[in-house]
């Protein structure tokens, strides 16, 4: 009896997990989530101790474990920095790869009978888990700029393809002749894997790493449920398992990189090269674009000449009206010479019925950046850039201009990282500020309303 | 063997589950996601507790005093650090 | 039939175009158009010839059985027994009706065509009101010492023009739409109801002002006391003196039109301000306006043509054409000749003078009071 | 420096608006006003006076030390000994300068204002063609037998006017703009390669010719040889005798317009055509255009206005205003006095008279050529 | 080792049929999906016969049961009208029902060893599929007009209440003391219970009747794979039973009705009537809507009054590109007195920059009716009413109208079935080609876009 | 027991899964969507062929028979006539 409610409360959880992972989908619902699965946790762990066939004897220094590992993954959780939780993630991730080969450690040794099921799905797991472990441990440490990158090398990919045989063999040997010795040595070279195979990443990868490590170790509990004979490990591992190769793709396509080229980039062969020459610009995707936008309480429009081309007045005044029913206060920023023509900006935005008095001049506009969340630039240029202000040298030196980086936020609509009339390159898109959301700026804006429409 | 199938129903079902509920995520959610799924992973806890629950020397019960002081190091730290990053999307009230 | 086209002395317009003399002419009648009828409207004696109108001078057009000239002319007491004259010669004018019917002319007014909706196609009125309408908002542009668009330059901003729109008919609600194409915040008024709705639909501000029951049933306005126009002017006084082009449309069709802006109001408005006044014919809305004049008075425009459309000749030409066709057709029942079925509501309405009687009813009471 | 504002003897605007008047007071400066200097332009004295500008005779104005006229002025030669006069006098007129060079006055040459970036704000080229543009299509529109727009009405379907645009400088682009919005079918044209792009920004249909070599650095049109301005010709025949409105804006600065409508093309026009030449004062782009002048021939109007912005004094006056004041702004350094700094490249540009020496190099060149 | 393979196809079977359900929830895959699912239930049948148990004697007569239904369905299918389709669902789901009862039966009869949970589960599953059986076969009789639609009435309610505590007591005698026959006197309960459940409610309501008879016997279909234990069933039955449940909610909304609704309906309750006085309109949702278009050759769309109200104009720009992307002809028909002023309609297209081109006045439209597959009525009425030419005692008679009735499908975009300008009624409403989608002209529109860029 | 508990997550599984994946569909799919699913419970006819292959009476030959015969009604009726009902749709090309 006992057991079926163990079970039952398995299933209550393992359901808590699909819908927490379900709501952590959209901003609105995310909060919810988390503590749904949560919840779920809690129930997973208090009823494992509704056990009909094992003693509570050693309940007491589990307890101690449970509130020391508490204390601490609160204490932790709590005291980074809100730029460092990649690297806190990826910490915890790999004590969860810990766990795993640990638990293998101790049900081989415990274990009275080694059914061959057992064994491999113990050294799967724990092998799994070491690599997880150590990868994890390394991309913590290279995102905190520990390792600097060292070269793609023939050696390393060499080594890496032995690694990945003797893992092989050594794993063979154990099914055949099981021995904990084999076992630890299995992890260790999971392990050796794990750090050779990560090493020769670079910094800027590792977020899709750790997902793909977290990927991992979830496949790595779901197999140590089916050794230790658990469901709520099974359900759950395998929902992080697949939840979270699809999330790698996910990332690695934000990115612009494919996650078969960062393990590539791991076994040492060539990385591919970030799309633009130059210094370190930001994109921006369409949804976070929108999301942005929409939690923000302030935005102001930057409409340039790029509008004009585009024919997007129309897509604008919708996006500013939709902004406005979520309740963002949404203002136009209207520069002096935006456009080939005087008032071209105008023409074109009363043509889309925009309400004039939400059009502001520059010297009106100017001083509000400051408390603007956000800056949608849509198709300008030289009308913002502050080489107008900083550089001596350049044509555009003296033009008075919209002082749009002094928003917390711009977001750059343009197809490239061409330069506008003046021709002259415009360091705003290289600011820490700056996200970059490149195409035709109609097409862009469609796809963000449509976006916005849905949060 | 029964169960063998239908635990491997389970594994197939979850799988495409995982599949079906994370596809179309917006890229900011990303890292949170992948955070709270950290944290879901972090049910090996149990496993842990389990095998805990068994240890019978004093070196199992170490290995496993350490699995379990880990394990839930992964659980409660992700589970607060995903919180926090969701609490910049708080405004779901004016909607 | 004989259809004859005279040439207008003091209008641009032609009464019929050659597209549709043409398709006169597919219906049996025979078409003559006086030299020169419709070069100022654009369109040549060849242009008519080559269809194959017949161009003939004014004193041959006098004789045929239909003429067609959209003012009165001279000749119209000298034309051929039983012939008809077709034409906007306001019907309402006692004397004018009076003479005519003396004579044995029959007489077409196409002021008179009822406000149903099967006789849209030949409603010169709302024709002519559209052009007017668009018309009077270039004018006003044109005297306008501002710009009409917002625009922010590197020069400072153009703030947009203020203009207003008194009277949302159809020629009101055409100039608010071409108003405020030309970029200028635009403000509607009209107490029929209706309105309210119609004004915001072409892209103007409503002033809030509604008169139930100031409508009658056919749609159109009906005449208000003394009172109640001294409200509205206490209405619309702040919007005037804030305007840069003020536009009066306000009229109830046979009747004088209500004065709304009174000579002290213009004095308080800006200078430069410019007024058109639509209604200059039937009196105006402005104290001020002179018929047919434009006047510069302290500073101020005051525009009082009566003959927009014959401001853009060509396409008032086409749609009063279009309109007069449109009639022809219905009343010649597909014959070539005008055969009036005083059973139906627009033959009996159209023709006030047939046979030496008044026929309309309307004009009939008319003549009633007056004697 | 006192600054004296003159009023203009043929211009309805006046060269600086009282709220440019008070900031230039602010920076220490005096300002006189001539009487009734900015009364057609929408500001009276009083508006002057209530900002503490002094109103004074003619003759007084004459004797402050920056003497703003928008038009040259008969006094020109007997001002203060080195006093400054600004305005748009042509600095391309070899006698005007050689005369000017022998008195004792400073001249600024608004003209002369380089088309850089931080100037843009004392482009007084691009405010003027700005209401220019604008005012072309009014007058056009005023003129034309034909409504712009497309209406679809129960009198038949008003086409859209045919609208041609020569030349897609600031003047030609805002026309496009403005037709548009009033409905017309616009084309534009331009061999410019950019403007291909931004005719289609304001809504036009682009006409397919693009020379490449076209444009200088400076962003403005070369002069081209006849046998290019022949293809151009040719390029433009069809859509010149399909157009209701043409409007030509082609120019070269300081040399003479291109001839590109000529008397031949004009006689193949549409009756009732109305062109409007923006480039009467260079020479006009059509063959017929008489300066200053609207003529009607061959039933076709062809307008040759040479001061399309004092038609629409208000705002031309205060972007005029604000151009000069900021000008003042700029080269008075913060002080209430004028400083020119001729490593500047604005001030280097826009005094060609300073001290009795030219100074702007391309005057001096032009001088150096004629002699 | 037989049973292996068996179990591996029956898990690729269940995998198809969950990808074919989702394919089936796009028009654009939705045939593939039907192929997909098709293709596991031949793979989930041929491998039934791997089984390492039970002799292959009687595959002979399997096989010709097998092909002589085969024939027949395809028949059946076949020549079914495709106005009678849902009849014929009705009638294939009642079989589905049938075949439960009679596994139920056949197992009870064969099986020696009568557990508890296979009595519950076989009696159960039985039970439901007599009722998904009987209540199907009603439902189809009812769809082909044959039962008028009696009165709801006291007796009926208090039957049906007696009937289910009937079925619940030999339910529960049958537990206690198995025997064959209490097991056919559930089953005869129950179809009874199909019988005077389905009888009390209208024809009308019969397609949300038939969506949860088919959820019932996806049910049913899951519980007798417990009972004769067989996983296929388990997976494929549940997913049925969840996804047609999903459905049935949502046909029911689409309907303006509650699955609730229909129920107390079935149970002899009060029946709501329909949200409109008059005759018998059609209400469409946008996302019907959005398919009908984004699926035709040629839309007309025609403009009125309420487009200018309700400020559409750019949005109807929008559809129309948006159509005319997606290979859809998409032509204007501009009635000569649309609006409120002569050219109203121009004004504001021009406005929104729709091409001249697209325009076409209503004597060069009216032709093309007969050859558009749908035409977009927004916000317009008089212009389009036929009373104009049919009705000499209509004020709009004599008026020419846009002859949108010859057009395959109209869709009405509208607020409610008030009059227009001329104050009559429009018998064009109430045509049986006619689709109403109520709201305001450019919420409505919105949403439409976003619907086709779905599609 | 552990069998009862394997089938029960099985079956929660796919219930979700049935509710996600038709959570959104257009309502002119509705009814092909329905027909689609009716053809998929025509699963039953596997269970009735097992049946069949243990039937070993005349009695339980019949039903079995009938059983089967009806099932395959239904499965082979459900998946065409929804092909039918799709055909429509079939303007997968000019996308
Ligand atoms: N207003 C006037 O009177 C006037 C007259 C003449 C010159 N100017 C000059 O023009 C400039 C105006 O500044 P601005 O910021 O408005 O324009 P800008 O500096 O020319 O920049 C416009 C930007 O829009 C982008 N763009 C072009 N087509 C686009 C499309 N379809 N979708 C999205 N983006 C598109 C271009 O980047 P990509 O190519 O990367 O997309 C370009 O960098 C100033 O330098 C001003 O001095 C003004
Ligand atoms: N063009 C002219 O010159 C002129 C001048 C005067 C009169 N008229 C007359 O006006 C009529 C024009 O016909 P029409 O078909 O254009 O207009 P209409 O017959 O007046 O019909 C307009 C329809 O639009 C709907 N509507 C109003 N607001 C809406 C909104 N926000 N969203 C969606 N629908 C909305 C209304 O239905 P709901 O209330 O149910 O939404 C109404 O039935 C003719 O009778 C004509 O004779 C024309
Ligand atoms: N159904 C049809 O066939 C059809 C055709 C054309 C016009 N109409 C309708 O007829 C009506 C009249 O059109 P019209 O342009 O010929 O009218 P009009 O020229 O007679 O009058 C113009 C406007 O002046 C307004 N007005 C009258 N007295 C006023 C006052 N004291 N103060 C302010 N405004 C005053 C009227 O309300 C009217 O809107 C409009 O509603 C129009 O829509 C109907
Ligand atoms: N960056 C700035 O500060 C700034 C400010 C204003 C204008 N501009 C640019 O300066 C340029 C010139 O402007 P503008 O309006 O003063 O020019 P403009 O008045 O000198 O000439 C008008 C137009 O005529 C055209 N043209 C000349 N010869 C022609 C010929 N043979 N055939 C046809 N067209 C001919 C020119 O291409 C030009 O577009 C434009 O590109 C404008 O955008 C730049």
């Amino acid at each position: 009896m006992i057991d079926v409610i163990r079970e039952l409360g398995y299933l209550i959880s393992a359901f808590l997990f699909i819908l927490g992972i379900k709501y952590m989908g959209n901003p609105v619902t995310a909060i919810r989530g988390n503590i749904v699965s949560f919840v779920g946790m809690i129930i997973a762990v208090v009823f494992t101790f509704f056990h009909s066939t094992v003693s509570l004897g050693n309940l007491g220094f589990i307890l101690l474990a449970i509130i020391l590992g508490s204390f601490v993954g609160v204490y932790l959780a709590q005291a980074v920095k809100f730029t460092e939780m990649p690297q806190m993630v990826s910490f915890f991730n790999g004590m969860g790869g810990l766990t795993i080969a640990l638990i293998s450690v101790v049900e081989f040794f415990h274990k009275s009978n080694l059914d061959k099921f057992f064994i491999i799905s113990a050294g799967f797991s724990g092998a799994i888990g070491s690599v997880s472990f150590v990868g994890s441990m390394l991309a913590m440490a290279k995102l905190w700029g520990m390792f600097e990158k060292s070269k793609k090398s023939m050696a390393i990919r060499i080594f890496n393809l032995g690694l990945i045989i003797s893992i092989f063999l050594v794993f063979v040997i154990l099914i055949l002749k099981p021995s904990p010795w084999l076992l630890i040595m299995l992890f260790i070279l999971g392990g050796t894997l794990g750090f050779s195979g990560v090493f020769p990443i670079g910094g800027a990868d590792m977020p899709v790493v750790i997902a793909l490590l977290n990927a991992f170790t979830g496949l790595a509990a779901s197999v140590a449920g089916f050794a230790i004979d658990n469901n709520a490990m099974i359900v759950s591992g395998t929902l992080v398992g697949a939840s979270g190769t699809i999330l790698t793709i996910l990332m690695a396509k934000a990115m612009n990189r494919t996650v078969w080229g960062v393990i590539v980039g791991g076994f040492g062969g060539v990385d591919q090269t970030s799309k633009f020459e130059k210094g370190n610009i930001q994109e921006i995707g369409v949804q976070d674009a929108a999301i942005l936008l929409r939690y923000s309480k302030k935005v102001v429009i930057v409409p340039g000449y790029g509008m004009a081309v585009s024919n997007a007045q129309n897509e604008v005044h919708e996006i500013e009206e939709l902004l406005e029913k979520k309740g963002v206060e949404v203002k136009y920023a209207i520069h002096p010479v935006a456009g080939r023509m005087p008032g071209h900006m105008n023409v074109l935005l009363a043509e889309a019925k925009v309400d004039y008095s939400k059009l502001y001049e520059m010297e009106k506009i100017n001083p509000e950046f400051k408390t603007t969340d956000v800056v949608l630039v849509v198709g300008a240029n030289d009308i913002v850039n502050p080489a107008a202000k900083n550089n001596p040298n350049s044509p555009l030196y003296g033009m008075p201009i919209l002082e749009v980086d002094q928003a917390q936020n711009i977001i750059f609509m343009k197809r490239s990282l061409r330069p506008g009339f003046a021709g002259v390159d415009n360091e705003l898109f290289f600011d820490s500020k700056t996200r970059m959301l490149f195409g035709d700026a109609k097409e862009t804006l469609k796809k963000l309303i449509s976006e916005i429409k849905n949060l | 063997m029964d169960i063998i199938f239908a635990k491997a129903y389970i594994f197939v079902l979850a799988i495409i589950l995982g599949f079906e509920l994370i596809n179309k995520v917006p890229s900011l959610l990303h890292t949170p996601l992948m955070s709270a799924t950290n944290a879901i992973h972090g049910i090996v806890v149990v496993g842990a507790c389990i095998v805990a629950l068994t240890a019978d020397n004093t070196f199992l019960k170490i290995v496993s005093f350490i699995a379990v002081f880990v394990g839930t190091l992964n659980v409660v730290g992700g589970y607060v650090v995903t919180h926090r990053m969701l609490k910049k999307f708080k405004k779901e009230d004016n909607k | 039939m004989i259809i004859g086209v005279l040439k207008e002395k003091e209008d641009k317009r032609v009464s019929l175009v050659p597209q549709d003399a043409k398709s006169l002419m597919d219906k049996g009648f025979d078409v003559w158009v006086e030299e020169d009828a419709g070069i100022n409207a654009g369109f040549g004696n060849h242009d008519y010839s080559s269809v194959g109108v017949q161009i003939k001078k004014r004193e041959d057009i006098i004789k045929s059985d239909i003429i067609l000239a959209i003012n009165r002319f001279e000749e119209i007491g000298h034309v051929k027994d039983g012939s008809y004259v077709i034409g906007l010669y306001n019907p309402f004018d006692v004397e004018f009706i009076r003479n005519l019917v003396t004579k044995s002319v029959n007489y077409i007014a196409l002021e008179l065509i009822p406000r149903i909706s099967r006789a849209q196609s030949m409603d010169v009125l709302s024709s002519m009101a559209t052009v007017a309408g668009y018309k009077a908002v270039l004018l006003a542009a044109d005297y306008s010492i501002k710009m009409f668009p917002l625009l922010m330059t590197a020069g400072g901003t153009i703030t947009p023009a203020k203009v207003l729109v008194v009277g949302a008919g159809v020629a009101g609600l055409q100039a608010i739409a071409t108003a405020k194409r030309l970029g200028a915040n635009v403000w509607g008024f009209d107490p029929r109801p209706a309105t309210k709705e119609q004004i915001k639909s072409v892209g103007g501000n409503y002033i809030e002002f509604q008169l139930e029951e100031f409508e009658d049933k056919s749609g159109y306005a009906k005449e208000v006391d003394e009172q109640i126009i001294q409200k509205e002017r206490e209405i619309l006084y702040p919007f005037v003196v804030e305007s840069d082009v003020i536009i009066t449309t306000a009229a109830v069709p046979g009747k004088k039109a209500p004065l709304l802006i009174t000579a002290e109001m213009v004095s308080q408005m800006k200078i430069g301000t410019v007024i058109v006044d639509l209604a200059a014919s039937s009196g105006g809305n402005c104290q001020l306006t002179q018929k047919d004049k434009v006047i510069f008075t302290n500073n101020k425009t005051i525009i009082g043509y009566t003959n927009f459309p014959g401001l853009v000749p060509l396409d008032s030409s086409k749609l009063y054409s279009r309109n007069v066709y449109n009639l022809l057709s219905h009343i010649s029942k597909g014959s070539n000749e005008i055969k009036p079925d005083f059973d139906d509501e627009i033959d009996r309405n159209v023709i006030p003078i047939f046979n030496k009687q008044v026929v309309n009813n309307r004009i009939k009471e008319m003549l009633d009071k007056w004697t």
